[in-house]
This record gives structure tokens, C-alpha cells and sequence, in this order.
């Protein structure tokens, strides 16, 4: 029998070890797989790899994950934002590294990762500094750069429903990157809202097939961001 | 003497060019302003980068929903029509050339239509580019929303940009407080320019070469 | 006001013309745009370039296109099936060309068409005839080879529900390349069984966001492939 | 004297090496016939080409639905759990290596695990791929079902084949009739062979060089 259903957020992530790959989903305050973000700080794990479309927010999450000093390399798209300060300091202290890749670019390249795609040829970045010292080439007269999969070891992902196959459903823009971070990962870790039965999602419906997801852990009343950095809330 | 467009008037000045239809985004900052001066009777839809087609309006704060934001992470609502989808399905809408226009800010604008808007390029910065670059490259259209100077009065308007690019040729024309300029590929042409500036004044504010288009009107805006 | 409805499949394919690149979805019996084919036969556009999974089945339909003629080359991944005499009849002939394409290259090349990239490496067909004369490339000790994107004149589409704004929602098995195709082609043309009003569709069903679409037409009662088949149904 | 396995007893032994959970993929041909005899307590999921994960058996005739058929046209049914997704999605699943397992019919399989499965190159035949190329370069295991030998007594399985590739080293195990084999970096090893043959009628069979791997078991199924 097929149950990707775990206990609890520890055990979820109870084999990220140090030095790992670990794709976060979620864009601005929708989507981040929070609760999942604060098992992986108590699980322990160091030296990460970390992609995300920013670079945290507040004191918790992936804000919280940085300010542990977990995270050796962040590879995100816009790493600022109104309450970045964890991200800047240790940037500016020089204890985190930075790669900035274009928003479109991330997402293209986790996607030809999850779908076995060798590399591609995007215009993004053409003639500007993130295109420096990539290859380019003309095809039918518009210039491209060859951007290369991104594969990763893990993804933390939050979700809206899911069954026992591990297929999902996500709310509103919290899909954003989700679909993408499921198909690039190794192993792939998602806490949902709740927890359907088998056959309780519309097969039309399902957003990521199961095929893409490892582990579903029901997360049924996820923190709301936005109202922790409100509070001023820190973690742990 | 106030002698240029105020940003809710260059924005209703660029809303004024957006055909009834077309499918918009409207970059981070400034450029957001163009939704609130749309002419009535014309359909946009409006398109953010974080998978939203079908955009609507800021809702009021006890209906906000923190899993429906747009690229600038601002509460957002959905308009009938709105569709939803991954990261990868609204990069394809903006790199496939499936958007009509694209309105961004600018640090820079060259006179090849060369972009700069993501880095200033200073020292110890923090990077951060989002969506700007496959926008610039991708949407059909681009219009460079921008004060025609800087605070300090230099100009943004110039021969070559000095800031890092975000995208080559990408600009196709230029809304500022003191004129609307097309990027042509035989230079800028000034399609219109505020009252009360001579074209020698708007010339000395530019950092580019310009020259009148065969018709030059007048940029104006209500009080607003 | 954007109305992207139109009264008839014949006004539907009206600016199609003679040369003209034509994606046709569906894959088997489900999923075929038949009557926006069997109106494209009435408009009289001849040395189409077709793309389809198949190469059409009895006499209706891609089959009827092309028994009139109609098509030059035809873009395929499997041509032959257990009604597939049409083709077979003009191909041995030699009066019908044929490029054959492994399925989920062609899958990709529509994306990539419709996503603005310029190629991709995919490891497919590596080593084969159908890899033969392409560019290839090792990364990370795999083999590729350098895929191009498949642009299109015109898509015609077949799907289940459609609003003004050309959003559409597909049946099932029906889906295939439906989605792939809209985005693909520069005129998206789709018939749908039902329109819904403006906001009939949830926003996080919709499978093609209108941006892909540009005309709907309603087909409420839909051929059945299988039924004319056995029927003996031909067309006109 | 029948010495050879039938193909429902081919597709019955490799059923039985298909893992509970795996997600599988069945060629068109003689490898749909595994589905029938899925030993009892396994949970597999069945992936179509053309969008399906989840696929379950024929339906009767009366609630066949023609928007619900698998990648060889023929009618299906979805069990609970099912998914739908387009052409570019499930090729995804495909190429991106997340099939467990893909079963092929194979015109030729070489020792060094190329397939052949998709065209003879006989002048004047059509030629027709359909999914068969992502498949053998995909899955992450690709068993070969095939006759041991041609019906004129030629070796399917050969030192090199002649015919059209599918795939380079495609293949990790082949199950005929007669022998299981599993192709390795050393060569061809015949894992379980029919009672009634001896290894050097198997080699004569065979027209590769096959050793007996470490452990060489018996070839054998139910009556079926």
C-alpha cells in the first residue's frame, strides 16, 4: 500500500543532513512551509542550501532558519523585502552566500530538473550582469543564454489538501512555486492543510500528482505570517 | 513653478495608452499607480508574476487573505475570469511574448530602448531582480515609466546606460513627468512634452540625443 | 470589452490559410476538434502543415482533411492506427509528407514554443534515427540533443467548458496536448461543449488561462470519433 | 513438446517483480497483460502517456467514456487517487526519471541494453514512435517483454541490433519465454531460465554472449 502520510513535521524531516539542497516553497506569505521550515531548525541540520523566492521575513521560517546560521547559500530571486533584516545582516556580515537568479529563470529551471531537461535556452538575462559567463547563442534572430537545471535534494512544500498518493491541491497564489519545487527534489515533503481520502480530490482537480511528492504531513492550522511578524513572533 | 506631471498624472497618462483588452502587468513601485487611472469602458487584465491573471483591486483589510497577493506582496482581490497557476505557467505567459504591455519603473533608459532597473550597481548592495528581467525581454510592449531626473537632476534618459542592465533594447517608449518618448531605431522621438518647457530646455534635461516626432503634442493630465 | 466568442465554427477558421502551420489537439478519440476541422475543410486552406499526435482515424475529422487534400506535411509521433487508412493511402503515395516526433519531444517543443524558449536538451531519442543530424551535447555524463520550439499559425482546440475571456477547463483523457497547443500557436481557436459566464469557472480550475485563447466557439453536442467510425460517417 | 512460458505467463512473472507502490508505465502490446496479473496486496499505480497516473481497468462497454482512454486508445477507468495533467506534464513524469518502471515490447534487444522496438526500417513501412523513445530513456527501469526468438527462430536478443534504435542501453532485464535476463555493465546473466532447456540450447537461442548469474533459478508460472 501506497501511504506517504508521516506523524508528525519531525519525522517529515528527520533525514535533512547537513550540507543538503533544500528548495522552500511559497512567495512572499503565501505558501511558506513554515511549521516544516521550524522542524528542519530543530532537526539540526547545517551548511544548506537553500532556494526560495526571497529570502525570509520576520524571525520565523526561512527568516528563523537563517538567523540559526543554518544556511551557507541562499539562491533566491529578490532576497529584500519590508522585514528582510535577518537575510541582510548576515549578508552583509558576509555569513551567508547569494545567488540571484531571475524570477522566470528559477522557476524554468526547477521545472526542466523535475522533467529531465538537460539545460534550455532562455532570453532572461541577455547582455546583463546575470547573463555574464553563460553561454549564448542566437536562434531565429533573438539572442539566449543556456541556464541548467536545478536539482535538489529536498523540498519543503505547503499545500492546501492532499491524499494518502501524495497528490495536492493548493490555495490561491499559494501554488506559486510549489508544482515546480515537487518535480526538482529528491525527496519531497509537503504539510497540508488537511488531509483528504483517497479519491477525495477531483482527478482534474489534483495540481501535483502524487508521482512528484514523498512525504504529506497534515499541518491543519498553519501560522499565519504575516500576523507573526506582527507579534514580533521568533522561532524558537 | 511646478512645471511637471505629478506620478498619478503620468499615470493617468499611461493608462490612457492601454488599448481596451490588453493584458497588463504593472511592475513593482510607480507603475502599480496605472491601475487606478484606467479609462472607464475599457477591459484590462492584469497579470502578476506570482501566477495571477485577472488581477483586481487591493480588498479592504478585514477581507485580505494572506494567500492571495501579488508580485509586490500587496493584498489583492480576483476579478471574474481570474485564473490561477504555477510560476513556470506565468513565466511561459511573460518569455512566450503572450503579455500585451509591460509598464516598469526605470533607473535608466537608454537611447537603444537598454533598461536598467534592478541595481544601482554600489557597493555592498544587496541584489535582487524578481521578475523585471523576463518582463523586460518578454512582454510585447514595454513602457518605462520614470521622473525624467533624478532628485539631483541628472538624467535618467541616456546615451548609455551606467547601471547594470536589466534587459537590452527592451524599452519601446518612455512616460516621464516631463514628456512621452518613443525608442525608435533612428533614436528618441518626443511625441509630446509638458507646457512650458522648449524642447532646448527638455534637450538639457536629457542624457540623450531627441528630436521631435512628426507630430509633437502636449502632455497633460487632469489635476488629480 | 474582451468577448472572445464567436458565432460559428465557420467564422471560427475563416482567416486560415493556404500554407498555414495548424496544431490540431487530441490524442486517439479524445479530444478532437471535429467540427473546427470539418469548417476548416469547408474554408478550402490547402498545403497545410499539420500537427497532431495521430495522423486521423475513419474519414472524419484530420482523416477527412486529409483525404481532401488538404495537408502537405503532417507532424506526428504515431501515424498508424487501426483506422488510419487515410493517411496511409496518400503517404504511400507520396502525396502527403511526414516528420515523425517522439511524443514527449513534441510535447515539449509546443511548450517551448509557447513559453519563449529558444530549445532545450532533452536526452530523448539520443543514439536513434530520429536523433540523427541534431546537435548533441553531454551534461552531467548524459547525452542530449538540441530540440527547437514548434511555433504554429493557428491551434484549433477542443475543450469542455470556455468563457468570454477564452479561460478553458478540458474533459479528462481530452486534456493531452490542449493546453500545450493554445500556447504554441499565434491564433488559438477553440470549441468548447458549454461557455460559461465570466466568473463560472473557479479560477483555480481553469487549465488554459485565456491569455492562451483567442476565439471560442460553442459545439454543445460534440461528434463521437468512435460512432462516425463505425458508422461509416464521412466527411463532407 | 511446449517448452516455453505463454505470454500471459510471461506477464505474470514480471508482475511478480513489480514492487508494491511502484508507478509503472506498460507498453502498448503484449506488456498491458502484466496489469492482469498483479499478485494480491500490491498497491501499483498505472501511468498512460497521455495524462492518466492512477489508470484502473477496462470499463464494461456501457460505461465506456471516450474521453477516457489510455495511451493505446483503448477505453479505461480511473481508481481513486487518479490524476489528470496534459502532454508536456506526463512526459515530465516520464523523462524526469519519476517512473519506477516501464515494461517495453522489444523487436531487439542488444547485449549491451539498446532497444529496438519501433521500427524494422523495412522500405515503405510507416513509421510511428509515439512514446516509446522517452520511455526507454526515462523510466528508471526498463524491462523488456519479448519473445525469446522471432517466429522464423531468429534471436531477438542479439549482439548488436540491426534494426532502428529506441534507446541506447535502455534495457535492464529482459523476460522472455524462456529466460530472465539481466543486462550488466559485464554482460548478459541469465537470472532464471524454463525447466527443459539446457544452458547451451539457451545460448544457442540467444544470439549474445549469456553467462548464468551468481544464482540461477527456475522459469516457471501457473498455468494461466
Amino acid at each position: 500500500m501506497i501511504d506517504k502520510r508521516v506523524a508528525s513535521v519531525a519525522e517529515a524531516v528527520a533525514d535533512i543532513t547537513d550540507g543538503a539542497t533544500v528548495l522552500i516553497g511559497g512567495f512572499g506569505e503565501a505558501g511558506s512551509p513554515t511549521e516544516l521550515i521550524h522542524a528542519l531548525i530543530d532537526r539540526g541540520a547545517r551548511g544548506l542550501t537553500v532556494v526560495n523566492n526571497n529570502a525570509g521575513n520576520g524571525h520565523i521560517g526561512l527568516a528563523a532558519l537563517l538567523e540559526q546560521r543554518r544556511v551557507a547559500r541562499m539562491i533566491c530571486t529578490y532576497p529584500r523585502s519590508s522585514h528582510s533584516e535577518a537575510f541582510e545582516e548576515l549578508y552583509r556580515a558576509g555569513e551567508v552566500a547569494l545567488e540571484v537568479v531571475p524570477q522566470g529563470t528559477l522557476a524554468e529551471r526547477l521545472r526542466a530538473a523535475g522533467a529531465g531537461i538537460g539545460g534550455f535556452y532562455t532570453p532572461t538575462a541577455v547582455g546583463t550582469p546575470l547573463g555574464e559567463g553563460k553561454e549564448t547563442r542566437t536562434i531565429d534572430g533573438r539572442d539566449y543564454v543556456l541556464e541548467y537545471p536545478l536539482h535538489a535534494d529536498f523540498a519543503l512544500i505547503k499545500a492546501e489538501r492532499a491524499d494518502r498518493w501524495g497528490n495536492l491541491t493548493y490555495r490561491l497564489a499559494a501554488r506559486n512555486f510549489g508544482p515546480l519545487m515537487c518535480m526538482a527534489a529528491e525527496t519531497t515533503i509537503v504539510q497540508a492543510r488537511s488531509l483528504a481520502e483517497l479519491g477525495g480530490i477531483d482527478p482534474e482537480a489534483v495540481v501535483t500528482p502524487g508521482i512528484f511528492v514523498d512525504r504529506v504531513v497534515a499541518v491543519p492550522e498553519p501560522m499565519s505570517e504575516r500576523e507573526a511578524i506582527l507579534r514580533g513572533d521568533r522561532y524558537p | 513653478m511646478k512645471q511637471g506631471l505629478t506620478r498619478n498624472q503620468v499615470a493617468w497618462r499611461i493608462a490612457r495608452d492601454i488599448p481596451d483588452g490588453a493584458i497588463v502587468n504593472l511592475g513593482i513601485g510607480q507603475p502599480v499607480l496605472v491601475a487606478n487611472f484606467l479609462p472607464a469602458g475599457r477591459e484590462i487584465v492584469f497579470h502578476s508574476e506570482n501566477g495571477i491573471l485577472g488581477m483586481g483591486p487591493e480588498p479592504p483589510e478585514d477581507a485580505q487573505d494572506e494567500d492571495l497577493i501579488n508580485a509586490g506582496k500587496q493584498p489583492i482581490t480576483l476579478l471574474p475570469g481570474a485564473s490561477i497557476c504555477h510560476h513556470a505557467d506565468s513565466f511561459a505567459m511573460i518569455r512566450g511574448r503572450h503579455l500585451d504591455l509591460c509598464v516598469l519603473g526605470a533607473f535608466q533608459v537608454a537611447a537603444n530602448g537598454d533598461l536598467a532597473n534592478w541595481s544601482t550597481g554600489a557597493e555592498g548592495a544587496i541584489p535582487g531582480v524578481g521578475g523585471a528581467m523576463d518582463l523586460a525581454v518578454g512582454a510585447r510592449a514595454v513602457y518605462a515609466m520614470t521622473d525624467h531626473c533624478t532628485r539631483r537632476g541628472e538624467p535618467k534618459i541616456v546615451a548609455r546606460a551606467t547601471y547594470p542592465l536589466t534587459g537590452r533594447g527592451a524599452v519601446d517608449r518612455i512616460y516621464t513627468d516631463l514628456a512621452v518618448i518613443d525608442v525608435t531605431p533612428a533614436g528618441l522621438a518626443v511625441r509630446e512634452m509638458v507646457r512650458g518647457l522648449d524642447f532646448a530646455e527638455l534637450r538639457a534635461r536629457t542624457g540623450a540625443p531627441i528630436e521631435p516626432a512628426d507630430r509633437l503634442g502636449v502632455l497633460e493630465a487632469p489635476e488629480l
